[in-house]
């Protein structure tokens, strides 16, 4: 593992790993671009899960080797990927119709902003002369049972991402139940934001410090944290 | 691993609760999935609520648990027809609910409520006795009815193939109301007549996605219900 | 032909035949339980029609030979059905889709009356222990684009079943287009019902006499009916 | 008989006017019909309203009818992506029209049109800038929005195979929009690497029956927009 090396917390693949050990067996998950990508190669040996795409594939395995590429095989960032043996293509109302339907048991998405009430902002800046795209997040984050957020802690000039009230157009009100950033793992809670878990070497008053919101500290909660619940429920 | 095989038809629905919401595949017999509808009342949950298309034949499958008095109220577009004399006679004496469905409505509440689309417009029905009580609203000058998507606790659905994820194909017209009404249960239970392996299906051709399946029960020589209508069989 | 042995006017497979010359090359058709049925037989030879059956199967061929019945291969009359070359397979939402959606050019069904607005009843007597039996019959009066009624033209009894106003319970309001009967073809138009041709040795005046409603006739003009119109429009 | 084959694309997509609504199938290039696309170049209609999720790449395909200024309005859900210029560019400048769709939401209103489904509830955009000014409404304590059912004149789609029927079958993902698409248009247009005999699709794999299709052009190699892309092609 190459964490720590020049500064405390998580990296990207750190992040990854934190969130497929939260991940039970049987789980329906859907993967948003970027670090939730990365998610996939770190289930835990001995469980299965099964990864959506929105675009029309459950099943879907990692990228083919190089060469072996399928322009009709992709993902919903375009990449190629594989099919696992046991998946099934379907069309897109299809497809939406299992995560607008609450068969997805799990979203691991981006953020670019998460408010303390579990607003979500993620696929604008609301700048006047940006090409607004908004793809198939506010689906995900309706209808998905679970919304785990994965994230730096902080924007590269280092603004909370994790504020009071999101100042970007929302993506979904009351939508992100977990988020998982390079210092803390977060809980949206009915108490407000609650912290459980700490990256190696960061502290509490650190992640306060990086915070926009005022945060709880359940680190010693035992246990700190439930398993991704409500999933799996009728396996 | 992911497994959803159920070792028996008794073990699959024994989680059926008293006054639950049950959905029956099937279109008269073709698709209906009788040894499970057989395990159900075995297993004498009662008060349910059973949306289904018809209301079964002679004394087995499904008129035999509408016979054993398990059945509150059916939702159902068609519950007459030959051989179906259990259901018009509680009906008379009112010892059970109906709510009548046009089938496309039927269908599409279904379809819906897996989708979650909590209701939507249609046109069927409109200016007729079926449509009242009824939200109308006019869009762009013609009539239509407001209907609400359907959700039940369980499904059962007779399919011809699956694997251990709950993969589905169908048989010919049996497919019917099963694709839906896996969508649209919080626990889909399914009988099969072969179990393949996971791959052992073409992931072009597969019909139910196994997101929408729970158990999966095999039944290789499942009984026709015509065939024990004709040798005056009764259940159980 | 077998016509007018004892009586005048067409029988049962002569209304088929009435109604079948009428449907175009390519149309998408759906046929109701009873003589509907027997118009399946009499498509003219050159012309292929496509039949549906709204328990899922487009491509519905004849009544298989005697044991090669299929118990999971039926139509909407659960009667066993065989599937011509081309034909697909598909669950009630999707079937219903092509109803609801307008893709069906056609229906043929029965009725037990029609209004002089087009108004249908075919579904209940509305007697009050009968037990209520919808189907698809609101769907299809709903959604297919043009709506034909074969039917004996009076009941059993006599009774007019083409009447000023439905007295049963409708299965839709102002859906049918054109009606066939023993004694002649009927289309409802926005002037009345224009009867535009008549069986052998059948007079106008026959009909307007088993007819409720007020007729007019239409038996001279040239032509005398259009075609199933808007049918394969776009084929 | 029933032959729905059209000699050429250029034949097939004939009859689009100026002033039409157009479906486009695809998922970035995955589905996308790009010979019929660049027949629709060649052919001119202008002022056209497009339905499709993105906006294309480079100046081939869909980004090249729009570079053409053949469209006057686009209904997608993500006109941003990788080598996709010519979009925002005339966006910048006012000259196209934009009505930004949750891919979601786009797929159910398509369905809806091709279903005969006027409008419908979803909870998707609930609380964000996409639902102001759509009605909104309660059902069990959640907050939904008003969506409409779209239909198109014309649908331009790609798929594997099919026969004279139109009967289809499409590979892997580039399935996504078409089946849809096909249901929601008076006219459907559909290009495929191979035509089969009536018959040599099994019935129970059609993903697409052919009473959703009207018209069907071969095109056995069609060209891939990111192979034509990393050539810096241009069309016309």
């Amino acid at each position: 593992m190459s964490a720590a090396k020049h500064h405390s917390g998580w990296n990207r693949e750190e992040m990854a790993r934190r969130v497929a050990a939260d991940i039970p067996d049987g789980a329906y998950v859907n993967l948003g671009i970027g670090i939730p990508e990365l998610v996939a190669q770190f289930v835990p040996a001995g469980r299965e899960v099964i990864f959506q795409t929105e675009n029309g594939l459950l099943g879907m395995g990692p990228a083919p080797t190089p060469g072996a590429e399928d322009p009709e095989l992709i993902n919903a960032g375009k990449k190629a990927v594989t099919a696992l043996p046991g998946a099934a293509y379907f069309h897109h109302a299809d497809s939406f119709a299992m995560i607008r339907g609450g068969h997805i048991d799990i979203c691991v998405l981006g953020a670019m902003q998460v408010s303390a009430q579990g607003d979500l902002a993620n696929w604008s800046t609301g700048e006047s002369d940006a090409i607004p795209a908004v793809g198939g997040a506010m689906d995900l984050v309706a209808g998905v049972k679970q919304i785990c957020i994965v994230t730096e802690h902080t924007t590269k000039t280092g603004e909370p991402k994790i504020v009071t009230a999101c100042t970007y157009p929302l993506t979904g009100k009351a939508v992100v139940d977990r988020i998982y950033t390079n210092l803390a793992i977060i809980d949206v809670t009915a108490d407000g934001l609650a912290v459980t878990a700490l990256a190696p070497g960061v502290s509490f008053d650190d992640v306060q410090e990086k915070t926009g919101a005022t945060l709880l500290d359940h680190t010693q909660h035992k246990p700190a944290r439930q398993s991704l619940a409500s999933v799996g429920e009728n396996i | 691993m992911i497994d959803k095989r159920a070792s028996s038809a008794a073990v699959a629905v024994a989680a059926v609760h008293d006054g639950a919401t049950v959905m029956i595949g099937g279109f008269g017999e073709a698709g209906s999935p009788i040894e499970l509808i057989h395990a159900l009342i075995d297993h004498g949950a009662r008060n349910l609520t059973v949306v289904t298309n018809n209301t079964g034949s002679g004394q087995v499958g499904l008129a035999a648990l509408i016979a054993n008095g398990q059945v509150g109220k059916m939702l159902c577009s068609y519950p007459r027809s030959a051989n179906s004399t259990v259901f018009p006679e509680l009906y008379r004496q009112g010892k059970i609910q109906l709510e009548l469905v046009p089938q496309g409505t039927l269908a599409e509440r279904i379809r819906a409520g897996g989708a979650g689309i909590p209701a939507f417009f249609t046109a069927t029905s409109v200016g007729t006795v079926l449509a009242k009580g009824k939200e109308q609203r006019s869009f762009a000058d013609r009539d239509y009815v407001m209907e609400y998507g359907l959700r039940a606790d369980f499904a059962l659905v007779k399919a011809e193939k699956a694997d251990r994820h709950g993969n589905l194909i169908y048989n010919k017209t049996a497919r019917n109301f099963g694709p839906i009404m896996c969508m649209a249960a919080a626990t889909t239970i399914v009988q099969v007549k072969e179990l393949v392996e996971a791959g052992g299906l073409d992931p072009e051709e597969i019909v139910t996605p196994g997101i929408f399946v729970n158990r999966v029960v095999v039944v290789p020589h499942p009984a026709q219900e015509s065939q024990l209508v004709k040798e005056g069989r009764c259940y159980p």
